[in-house]
């Protein structure tokens, strides 16, 4: 875990905490009520990857942008999106984010600052680059942050993107979550052994840092320094951080028992599960009670419980719904 | 002889049987040789031909393709996959401006036999970027060949069919037809591309559809039949080439056309049948040909919405009923129950996928 | 007030003019500020507007395309060019999944004002991958607005309206249509989008067509005149959304309906044209509607075949008259001559591009 | 120029002087009668550029492939290309190359390797990837390559190629020209100045070199040892040539009067003229005598002017032709 975070101010500290707690517990809850059926769309939980989302978004205002894909409730959440509105989505609800017309793949709240999620590979990554683009532009001083999976580095959108954001030091940052799969493919059938993301992406002339995406600490001081770098207008920075996805890949299962992965790859992971970890730490340090986190979880545990009722109790989407906004006026 | 399969069984089956009679046959797409084997359909391959040829690839569709047309040119059969359709979109360019044109543009030198597999997702909130049909745009590329099969029976004859052409097939199939069952017979046969079927004869209206829509047509035909409106569907199998001489006949015969087509509505391929209808069987037509297509709209994840979004048997039955100025029917007036949502098509299918 | 000028010029003023109005206007392309000025209709706009709004960018379309959806959805309105519409195809996950889709699916909280201008190449060689007219695939898609303006003063006009808009607008220029001149006021000005236009008045036949096409169909009409057939022409001018009202208003007036489409056959927009009429308008139809298009091959290079390919004047005269039972005309018979070769449109076009 | 030429057999410098000779003489010949608006196709000429197609080249048997974009004149004839079949092909004859249907972009000569070259800027390069994959598939030992111009390295395809060969090991080379310019459009207005196609290839775990794109030596001696990694079963390469072209992007004129580029620049890059060089080395070396150039661009000049001939006389394709070969039986 990272060395320098005994000069960090335990609050900040323990905010990072809670906030990845909090979005393990949402996902839980989601995983815990899928099976029900009401939430009738896919979802693909980040359990197991809370870190990154917060580790990066702590350093965010809601005035900067954040973009994501098809794996995007944690970096929704960590943003500040609403969750009632994120849940009333899944739902597929006339008071969801989208107005039920995107379900977990299409999450968005302008208020955060949460740009949009989309489920086709790569594709928001040039969009969040055309984000900043358009804020350099209007001379506003926004960062951009698109998160994706390891996976997207291999569409080829990803290098254009790359190269655009180099050429105009561009206030973005890219946010990659290696989490060794693409559904169930490993690395070794997508890209040679050799592969270095680092050494492409410096190649374009980007600053480069890659580090354990389970330690919210390394994250937040390895995001520090690639924001104050862009916010210095020295341009984009490329990020990777190595994670685990704990259960499949879309859905509310564990699913190591099916041949791609084995269940010792899992535990393995597990027992460096970026909250119980950074928790522990906390403890030894006697930053934090056993106390403090209990009421922590029963506080955002009636604030889940809230959100459900609010989600399951909104109203579908009228009919005549179908036909709005298809153009904007 | 009557052996009962899935559509699914019937795609792997057609594919297993090709690559044991031709070591030139290779499939590849994300996740292939993966536990789920593209939702069963390559499910023992890798066992039998090995990873060589039953083979994962990096999320990289636009190379990929261009891939599988450099390796078609010297000597190979690829079968690309695609989990659903919308993901071929960041691989168009090397399907139109190359896989479509080679052998045209290069005088016939080189041929281009590669088929590419796309699953229509629909239902269980699939949404806007997860359920799109876009045969129209494939069928309007010079070139192209484009087949959606609606059986079982089909689905392993026009994958035969498509393998062994030499030129590149686009072969659509629907998610919701993966668990459908038929006859298939357990040789390796084929079904000649560009061919339409009769699924069901009729002499008062022409249901053209193709794909899903075939069924819905067919439960349509149905009810309609018990009010003696007796119509012939036509199971249009193959969009490019498109068999017009089938369409025609029918027409001919039954004066009436209603196409239905799984797919938006404005430049869709509805309009292509009814277009093809008019000018050659204008004197036959009874009545204005007609059109069931999904509106111009994306397609919305709330059950609510996709709904509506998506017409049904009912949209079916009384479009043909103006046709024939004879008042709407309500689903419960028809008995029409739906024992099960809207969202999915049967009780094997519970999301997330 | 009867000022003249050139399709180009059309373009360009338009762009300056909406620059000048709104500074989150620019645009960006490959080649935008270089000293060709994307065929003349950028030239000058740099010195005007400076190098930030008047751009070129690397050969990454499909990552540009969006960068203007991200830019358009802060607040910038691009223009982004392609100086032929193939290119376009590496880019189209972002036209069609993202800027199409992006504000319905995210429930209206965003818009997407972008604008495409495609150029349609013809002539002179472009062959297979340079003159590809694929209108149909994008009227295809919801939530695209496609023009395909034919004078000058639409040119203008709807660039004008494209540029305001707030959703993405596919605009198809001709390169044909480049040279042509036309009366355009000097003051900004819209036309709307959604209106086609009859461009010449008649009764016995509706003749629609779009961009290049109309101005073939309006020599055909002239033709036709002089033998007493009156035809209607209708600039659709833009394809989606689709003025069903003007083509049925016209079509219930004269009866017929030849659709006259440049681009290939099966699937493409003329369907679309003809189908319309049928649904809506078939008790008032004389005889079957028609449609002339290129044939369903990719474009060949050579101009001895190109000629062949492209239809022309005498093809569109001889449709409307087997529509009227009249035997066929030659050229000769007519006096249609032809003082340049086939494959450019006027003298000023001398390749190589 | 390069420094071990001495150790090279003359005749083989020879060889690859007269090889770019012809090239030369091509295009200039082509240029000359552009204006006689027979030759109704775009043309993209490589003068200037001659080098590195025959150094390349050099090293292939007309069992490997190659492929290429638009400006593949010297590449077609570099791997052997019949030249009355490309000249025809530019004359939209039914002799040419593919039929009359490609023009001057669209060249293929199978007996010769050549598999094809297309104008989409990128478009060929998975193709070349394939041709590799196919030809590695079915066991045969064949190499490869894939000429393009500096801008494909900016299309994602490029990337998503490159990876792939890099995860299959594939015998493909993939050759860079760089000649600063796509279209009018400077790098400048394309890359980042700290871009560097190198690092980034290498990144993806290729074997990469670059070098003077002028220099035939120093081309053939970095080809020698691609190939030979290639042929080992080591994988791909990638090789970038610095290189210029001298005439408009397309068309037979010269453009520096139009105010993209400077008369210096140009100028300057043609002192170092790829064939007056060499020339002026092996005269140096006594391995060449003037007799022997002037006889030999005399046999050349010769045999363009009979494959003039062979296209200007040759027929059009009949019109019925149109509709063939839509598809292969
Ligand atoms: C263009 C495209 N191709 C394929 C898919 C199918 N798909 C959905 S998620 C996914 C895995 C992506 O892996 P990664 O980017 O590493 O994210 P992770 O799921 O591991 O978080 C794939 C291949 C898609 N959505 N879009
Ligand atoms: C996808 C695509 N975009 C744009 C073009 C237009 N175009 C034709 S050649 C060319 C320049 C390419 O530059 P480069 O690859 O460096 O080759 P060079 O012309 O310098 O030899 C461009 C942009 C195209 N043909 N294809
Ligand atoms: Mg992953
Ligand atoms: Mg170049």
């Amino acid at each position: 875990m990272g060395k320098c975070n005994n000069v960090m101010n335990p609050d900040l500290k323990k905010k990072l905490l809670f906030n990845m707690l909090r979005i393990r517990l949402v996902e839980e809850a989601i995983a815990e009520r899928y099976s029900e059926k009401k939430m009738r769309c896919p979802v693909h939980l980040c359990i197991g990857q809370e870190a990154i989302a917060i580790g990066v978004c702590a350093h965010l205002s809601t005035k900067d942008y954040v973009m994501s894909a098809h794996r995007s409730h944690g970096h929704y959440l960590a943003k500040g999106g609403d969750l009632k509105a994120m849940l009333a989505e899944i739902y597929g609800k006339v008071t969801g984010c989208s107005l039920g017309r995107g379900g977990s793949m299409h999450l968005v709240d302008l208020d955060a600052g949460f740009l949009g999620a989309t489920p086709i590979v790569g594709g928001t990554i040039p969009i969040a680059v055309g984000a900043a683009f358009g804020s350099q532009m209007k001379g506003e001083s926004r960062i951009s942050v698109v998160f994706m999976g390891e996976a997207a580095t291999e569409e080829g959108v990803f290098s254009e993107s790359i190269n655009f954001a180099s050429l105009k030091k561009l206030p973005v940052i890219f946010v990659c979550e290696n989490n060794l799969y693409s559904v169930y493919s490993p690395l070794s059938v997508r890209q040679s052994a050799e592969r270095n993301n680092s050494a492409i992406v410096k190649g374009y002339g980007i600053y480069t840092d890659k580090g354990d995406g389970n330690d919210v600490i390394e994250i937040y001081q390895k995001m520090e320094n690639a924001v104050g770098h862009a916010r210095q207008g020295l341009g984009p920075a490329y990020l990777e951080f190595d994670t685990y996805r704990w259960r499949e890949h879309c859905g509310p299962n564990y699913d190591n028992n099916i041949g791609y992965r084995s269940e010792e790859e899992y535990l393995d992971w597990r027992k460096r599960c970026p909250i119980t970890c950074f928790e522990e730490i906390l403890k030894q340090e006697k930053v934090l009670s056993d106390l403090e986190v209990k009421e922590t979880v029963k506080k955002i545990t009636a604030e889940i419980e809230g959100a459900f009722n609010f989600a399951v109790s909104s109203p579908f989407p009228p009919e005549k719904d179908l036909y709005h906004h298809l153009y904007a006026y | 002889m009557e052996r009962e399969i899935s559509y699914v069984k019937a795609i792997l089956e057609a594919t297993a049987q090709s690559m044991a009679e031709d070591a030139s046959v290779y499939i590849m797409g994300l996740g292939v040789p993966d536990p789920k084997g593209i939702f069963g359909t390559t499910l023992g391959l890798k066992e039998q031909f090995g990873n060589q040829r039953i083979m994962d690839m990096p999320v990289s569709e636009s190379a990929m393709t261009g891939v599988a047309i450099g390796s078609a040119m010297v000597g190979m059969r690829p079968i690309l996959t695609h989990q659903r359709l919308d993901f071929i979109l960041v691989s168009l360019d090397q399907i139109i401006n190359n896989a479509a044109k080679w052998h045209y543009m290069f005088g016939g030198k080189m041929s281009v036999p590669i088929v590419i597999r796309l699953i229509v997702g629909r239902g269980w909130g699939q949404g806007p970027q997860h359920s799109q049909s876009l045969q129209s745009l494939f069928a309007h590329i010079p070139g192209l060949k484009v087949v959606m099969p609606f059986t079982p029976y089909d689905a392993k004859g026009l994958l035969v069919s498509a393998i062994r052409d030499n030129n590149p097939v686009i072969y659509i199939e629907h998610r919701w037809l993966h668990n459908i069952t038929g006859i298939v017979p357990e040789k390796i046969y084929t079904v000649p591309l560009g061919k339409a079927r009769v699924v069901k004869e009729g002499k008062d209206i022409t249901i053209a559809a193709s794909s899903y829509m075939v069924l819905e047509s067919m439960k349509a035909a149905d009810y309609l039949g018990k009010d003696g409106i007796f119509a012939e569907v036509l199971d249009l199998r193959t969009l490019q080439p498109l068999d017009r001489e089938s369409i025609i006949n029918s027409v001919e015969k039954t004066g009436r056309l209603l196409v239905v087509d799984g797919a938006c509505h404005t430049a869709g391929f509805a309009a292509e049948v009814m277009a093809t209808a008019t000018e050659k069987a204008f004197g036959h037509l009874k009545v204005s040909p007609q059109r069931i297509t999904y509106p111009d709209l994306p397609t919305p994840t709330s059950p609510a919405l996709a709904n509506v979004y998506y017409p049904r048997v009912i949209n079916i039955i009384n479009a043909v009923r103006s046709m024939f100025r004879l008042p709407g029917r309500t689903e419960d007036e028809l008995g029409i129950k739906h024992d099960q949502p809207l969202d999915v098509p049967d009780k094997s299918f519970t999301g997330p996928f």
